[in-house]
């Protein structure tokens, strides 16, 4: 690992940033390693919790908005509900994701094409269609066959529609994406 | 009228942030005030000298020092006053530190603010009448409250100083939590060993009358002159016959009673003797477990006992004793297990708490000293220390560091080496907290002799898996998770205030803090004071301490008391309440608000009926004199003038 | 800065010698800023506050007044705050019937180990009078 | 009972791969007197995905929904769903902040005033409903269930939010099941996540960590799992197989609905209650003996039992003298 030099590259307006998406204090952290410990997915990730704390409070914008860690967490709220400090952590991943997603950085692109097509689908019907959203995703991703032997059993439960069913109000469901996005582009505008 | 004001720098503290000789010169422009200066530290001896000298050369008649918190210095003023010819109460304060330098950084908010402080400080002192205290005798006998390590420490200073002590302890047998633990850091010395002598030293000295298994029910006087009533709680048994044989816990046929000496590390009998060392050795009955009670019939311990000491009916009795000075020992309680869910909240046997471990490890503990596991009573090979257990942990109420467990788990890992040489310890820390002399290296030989594991991560959870209990922490040095399947978790659990603390301090009428431990009268320089005068600490009852510190303070709050009961006369203070005959119609509103009963009917020859003060007994509230209708009763020193003068000169500016 | 206008009102305070004074030493030992409007007035005990100081000084010259004084049951003097409550709770009603908002007037408990809240009792009720505006038309002074 | 008439929000799960889980809640609430309604026209709740892009737009997805209760003048929504549950209760805490709900309201068509509080359908029949109402439409026992019960992560979680039951121990189902005469083991993975909605596209992290939840419940002498969570069910049942093939084990563990089991219990067909439609077949375990047929078994069993302990307090009255 080289040399952080803290002087020059602590990059204090993205610790502001985070603060202010997620209300929460970094600071109040004292690197106790609670979070890592309960989080069922350290083994996946490829900075723990608490490190991905301790590189926020150190200000290390990149290694965090590049990291894994930010997209496997599955906000199961381990972390959030046994923190001694009372520190919202899945609160603030949850921020570092948005932040990350906005600013185009995804280093876990399978899971950013699910939730892609996850929202495709809701956008397009309303509701989340099961089959479009796994068509949509193997297209994407270029996993085929992934989750292929499911197929089967689950249609003969009748547990797979192939059809989808749109709700009346699909197009009040889109205009909510749209007017998001015309307000996310308004924002940029305001803020350079 | 001369008033003569003195202005701090206090180095930059106020200098800083208050332009001084402003205020100096915008002061000397307040009529009545014939000088006014401003000088680096007034507290000082040159600074003193300065007061003194301009007394004498400026004829002044009242003086005004605007500097730190009277809380802080205002004895130190009046007493130069006096030196240079004043009446003592000629002084007033102003407080330009804490209450505007410290708080606010415009220098010119804070200095027009300071001006005015000053301003209704001398008119506050022009209204200053002299007073004089009067002296009334002390009764030199002192009572300890709590009978713990510090409690007894300075029971015996007292008593060796030649004191009448009496001593009050809530538990059966003095001791406290010291007569629980198995060894001592970092000497390893056995702890009842070395305490045991000190707790028959109480016992048998003749100065020291020990109240066990009592507690305080009130506390009535001032400083010189308490009278505490003590509670002395039923037994059931005659403690004056009970020779402490046993043989009717040995009897007893209720073996699943609490044991609060063990902290539930097992059950004992109905009546029970804590410990063989206990002290006095006497028998008692938990009515909550004996069949006697619960079932009215059994009768088995009246049997057998030779001495026919058990009582059924025995009712508790309530007894006062007369002391001039109390000492406050009451020491800590633990958190209560159930408040860590993650670690299994207590319905794991496997997972036992610090002091249950202690008494485990103990030769005359539960297992006789025999380390095995409470489920199945093996022998466990691989024990896990989790510290900070509820301690530094916001989401329980416990933000602050427990200030023993560091030390006392590195001792219980090396304990544990020594009973079973084939087993492992590992010992989850967040810091290693070991400030105390040879304490570090203590910790150090817990590893690099002992063999113990240490971890630098909290623990996130606890769970059976078969026989085994998995211990899922973080090391954080590592980045990872790390799993441990541990035999036995000992968990370091919090520190906390004594059950019933705020409880204690209101009867005392000290303060405690929000998680309620005893509140001193400075945190550096009067540390076994409290605002009360007459009334010390000792121990953990203060703030979470080991046991030398206890010891120390216990000795400390001793050294307070004889040097309170060297002299045989007490000066009160004279800012008390008094009733101006003339204008007192005899309503007597304020013989029924004082608190303390300090004034009474009283008839003058005319026959007219007056309200009249007890010098000795008047705390010097003032509820008095706002109840008065006619201002006839005035809490000298704070006189209506006087604080109405404060009122319109603020007003006025 | 102070965190209110830099035009200060007038607020007069009655702080008990045994907690809230010293509270709001501890205050200022811990730095914890605060608006500088308040005047302090030391008391031995909230007790000693007459009614009628409130209303002199609310009269003569003062936007707001805040008295302080040890938790119930607390007490230095053992009962002194019960009495000095039952008074200025009745205080705060009758008030409005002398012309004066009651919110200009706030009685409070803090210890001597608050000083964080002592902080925040401060900084809130001078919000609170700076809301109201001044209760006089005399001549602010700006500074 | 508090409230009998909830707003129904079965959510997207439901309607496919978790239909026996809305089939059974329907038939369990009828069987309890709890009459719901279902939104009209009602649309996704956003669940994970939407918390990556942001906070307004999740909430405005949630707040849609929550709008449509409001007008239908319902103070509480139900889901069986605890992503779709936390997803409301995220949106409802958020929109507290007036300028946050302000951007939200001007994402959706109709506004939402915060007025509707979510609560999960599991809290409905444990909290609203109560022990002693499911305990009294019991007709069946079912003596061969040793069941594992499994909250999942987000049930309970956090606290703060969730407001019901214990975030480390929760006993809800516990309880309820023990009420239905139900054999519950003391389960200690009841809380570990199992991989949430990353079944997908990180399957492999998901079937190791279902691994570790379906050994934990044989551990704890489980025949079989009872669930309250559509994505716990589905990577835990419909995933079984693959946990098997990549970790080698061999687990045959029917992962059931809670109400699944309480249909069983109030004396409905398996096929009413999908238990056709898991994966690992729970056939072997849902026999059924009546109530009065149980309970006879049992006086027997206690009139053999009898002798001995009369003994056995015969020696503590001596112990006693």
């Amino acid at each position: 690992m080289d040399t952080i030099n803290l002087t020059e590259k602590t990059d204090w307006a993205f610790i502001e940033q985070v603060k202010k998406k997620s209300g929460e204090n970094p600071s109040l952290c004292y690197q106790c390693g609670n979070c890592t410990a309960g989080c069922p997915y350290t083994q996946y990730f490829d900075y723990p919790v608490s490190m991905v704390m301790r590189l926020l409070q150190a200000g290390q914008k990149d290694t965090i908005l590049n990291s894994k860690a930010i997209w496997l967490c599955a906000t199961c709220e381990t972390c959030t509900t046994r923190c001694p400090c009372e520190v919202d952590v899945a609160l603030i991943m949850e921020a570092l994701r948005i932040i990350a997603r906005r600013e185009g950085r995804v280093s876990e692109k399978d899971i950013k094409l699910f939730n892609d097509s996850f929202l495709d689908s809701i956008k397009q019907y309303g509701r989340m269609f099961e089959m479009g959203i796994l068509l949509g995703y193997k297209l994407r991703s270029g996993h085929l066959m992934g989750d292929a032997e499911l197929g089967p059993p689950m249609m003969s439960k009748g547990k797979i529609h192939l059809i989808p069913k749109k709700i009346k109000g699909a197009d009040e469901v889109a205009k909510i994406f749209t007017r998001f996005q015309e307000k996310a582009k308004q924002k940029v505008k305001k803020h350079g | 009228m001369r008033v003569g004001v003195f202005i701090c720098h206090c180095g930059s503290n106020i200098a800083g942030t208050i332009d001084v000789a402003k205020v100096a010169a915008e002061t000397r422009k307040i009529p009545g005030v014939a000088f006014a200066t401003n000088y680096m530290y007034t507290c000082s001896e040159p600074g003193q000298k300065e007061i003194t000298d301009a007394i004498a050369r400026e004829h002044l008649d009242r003086i005004v020092v605007a500097a730190c918190s009277p809380r802080m210095h205002e004895n130190t003023f009046r007493k130069t006053i006096e030196k240079a010819g004043l009446n003592r109460y000629f002084l007033e304060m102003a407080n330009i530190r804490e209450h505007i330098s410290w708080i606010g950084l415009d220098k010119e908010l804070n200095t027009n603010k300071a001006i005015e402080e000053v301003a209704m400080a001398v008119s506050k002192a022009m209204q200053d009448k002299p007073l004089f205290s009067s002296s009334f005798k002390v009764n030199k006998r002192v009572v300890v409250i709590g009978g713990g390590v510090a409690g007894m420490q300075a029971a015996l200073d007292c008593a060796d100083g030649g004191l009448e002590v009496v001593m009050v302890e809530k538990s059966p047998a003095i001791g406290g939590m010291m007569a629980r633990l198995d060894k001592t850091f970092p000497t390893i010395d056995c702890s009842i060993c070395i305490l045991g002598p000190k707790m028959v030293d109480v016992a048998q000295h003749d100065k020291i009358k020990l109240y066990a298994y009592s507690e305080i029910e009130e506390i009535k006087g001032y400083v010189g002159n308490y009278q505490i009533k003590i509670r002395k709680k039923a037994a059931y048994v005659d403690w004056t016959k009970c020779t402490g044989c046993g043989l009717c816990m040995e009897k007893c046929p209720t073996k699943n009673a609490y044991d609060y000496f063990n902290f539930g590390a097992a059950p004992t009998r109905a009546i029970n003797i804590p410990f063989p060392q206990a002290i006095p050795k006497k028998a008692k009955i938990d009515p909550k477990y004996c069949r006697q009670f619960t079932k009215g019939k059994c009768g088995v311990c009246a049997k057998v006992c030779p001495t026919g000491a058990i009582n059924y009916e025995q009712q508790d009795e309530i007894v006062t004793e007369d002391v001039g000075a109390i000492v406050v020992a009451t020491g800590y309680g633990l958190l209560d297990q159930e408040r860590l869910p993650e670690y299994g909240g207590g319905r794991y046997p496997d997972a036992i708490t610090g002091i249950q471990y202690e008494r485990i490890l103990n030769a005359s503990g539960p297992t006789s000293g025999h380390i095995i596991r409470p489920s199945d009573h093996e022998e466990p090979k691989t024990v896990v220390f989790v510290s900070c257990a509820g301690s530094r942990d916001k989401s329980v109420g416990v933000p602050y560091c427990s200030n023993f467990c560091c030390m006392y788990i590195a001792k219980q890992a090396i304990l544990t080496k020594d009973h079973i040489p084939d087993s492992q310890s590992y010992v989850f820390y967040m810091d290693i907290r070991a400030p105390g002399k040879g304490y570090d290296e203590f910790t150090r030989r817990a590893q690099e002799e002992y063999g113990a594991k240490y971890i630098r991560g909290r623990v996130s959870r606890i769970y059976p898996k078969g026989k085994k209990m998995i211990v899922q922490g973080a090391d954080t040095l590592l980045g990872t998770t790390v799993e441990v399947e541990a035999d036995l978790v000992v968990l370091a659990t919090a520190a906390i205030a004594a059950d019933g603390a705020p409880q204690m301090a209101e009867k005392l009428h000290i303060s405690y803090d929000t998680f309620g431990f005893y509140v001193e009268s400075h945190p550096k320089l009067r540390p076994v004071e409290t605002n009360t005068s007459g009334v010390f600490l000792a121990g953990a009852c203060q703030g979470l301490k080991d046991i030398p510190a206890s010891v120390t303070q216990g000795s400390a709050a001793a050294a307070k008391v004889l040097s309170l009961f060297s002299k045989d006369m007490l000066e009160s203070d004279p800012a008390i309440a008094q009733v101006n005959n003339n204008a007192c119609v005899g309503c007597l509103k304020c013989v029924k608000t004082c608190p303390f009963g300090a004034i009474v009917e009283d008839k003058l020859r005319d026959g007219r009926t007056v309200a009249k003060v007890i010098e000795t007994v008047c705390a010097g509230c003032g509820v008095c004199t706002s109840t008065c209708p006619c201002g006839a009763i005035q809490l000298q020193h704070f006189t209506d003038n006087q604080l109405l003068a404060e009122v319109s000169t603020i007003c006025q500016m | 800065m102070s965190d209110v206008a830099p035009k200060e009102l007038r607020i007069v305070g009655f702080l008990c010698n045994w907690c809230s004074y010293g509270g709001a030493d501890t205050a200022g030992v811990s730095r914890f800023r605060q608006p500088t409007d308040l005047r302090v007035i030391r008391v031995p005990c909230s007790g000693r506050v007459d009614p009628l100081f409130v209303v002199r000084a609310l009269l003569t010259g003062a936007d707001g007044v805040l008295v302080s004084g040890c938790h119930p049951r607390d007490c230095h003097y053992s009962d002194g705050n019960f009495y000095a409550r039952r008074r200025l709770e009745m205080l705060k009603q009758l008030l409005p019937f002398v012309g004066i908002d009651e919110r200009r007037f706030h009685y409070t408990w803090v210890s001597a180990s608050e000083g964080q809240k002592w902080q925040q009792v401060v900084t809130n009720f001078t919000k609170q009078i700076h809301e109201l505006g001044p209760l006089h038309e005399k001549k602010e002074k700006a500074v | 009972m508090a409230e009998t008439k909830y707003a129904y929000f079965c959510g997207c799960s439901l309607e496919g791969t978790a239909k026996e889980y809305d089939d059974s809640m329907r038939v369990v609430m009828k069987a309890l007197g709890a009459e719901l309604v279902e939104p009209d026209d009602w649309s996704c709740c956003g669940s994970s995905p939407a918390h990556t892009v942001d906070y307004d737009l999740a909430s405005a997805l949630a707040a849609r929904n929550l709008a449509i209760v409001e007008k239908m003048g319902l103070p509480t929504i139900t889901t069986p769903c605890p992503s779709c549950l936390i997803g409301f209760k995220k949106a409802n805490r958020a929109m507290a902040n007036e300028v946050f709900k302000k951007g939200v309201n001007e994402l959706i068509d109709e506004p939402y005033n915060c007025s509707v509080e979510a609560k999960s359908s599991l809290q409905v029949i444990y909290e609203d409903i109560g022990l002693e109402a499911i305990a009294s439409r019991v007709t069946h026992i079912l003596p061969d269930l040793k069941v594992a019960p499994y909250y999942g992560c987000i049930l309970n979680r956090p606290p703060e939010l969730a407001h019901f039951d214990d975030p480390e121990n929760p006993i809800a189902m516990d309880r309820i099941l023990s009420t239905l005469g139900v054999d519950v083991r003391d389960f200690v993975f009841k809380t570990e996540c199992c991989g949430a909605a990353f079944g997908v596209p990180k399957r492999k992290m998901v079937n190791e960590l279902t691994y570790k939840v379906l050994s934990m419940a044989l551990d704890a002498g489980a025949n079989c799992i009872v669930v309250a969570c559509p994505l716990c069910q589905q990577n835990l049942d419909l995933r079984q197989g693959q946990v098997n093939s990549l970790m080698g084990s061999n687990f045959n563990i029917p992962v059931l609905y809670f109400t699944q089991v309480m249909g069983l219990a109030y004396g409905h067909s398996p096929k009413e209650l999908g238990i056709d439609k898991i994966f690992v077949s729970a056939d072997h375990l849902i026999g059924r003996v009546t109530k009065e047929e149980y309970e006879k078994q049992k006086a027997q069993e206690a009139a053999a039992k009898k002798a001995p302990k009369a003994k056995a307090t015969e020696e503590t009255k001596t112990e006693e003298t």
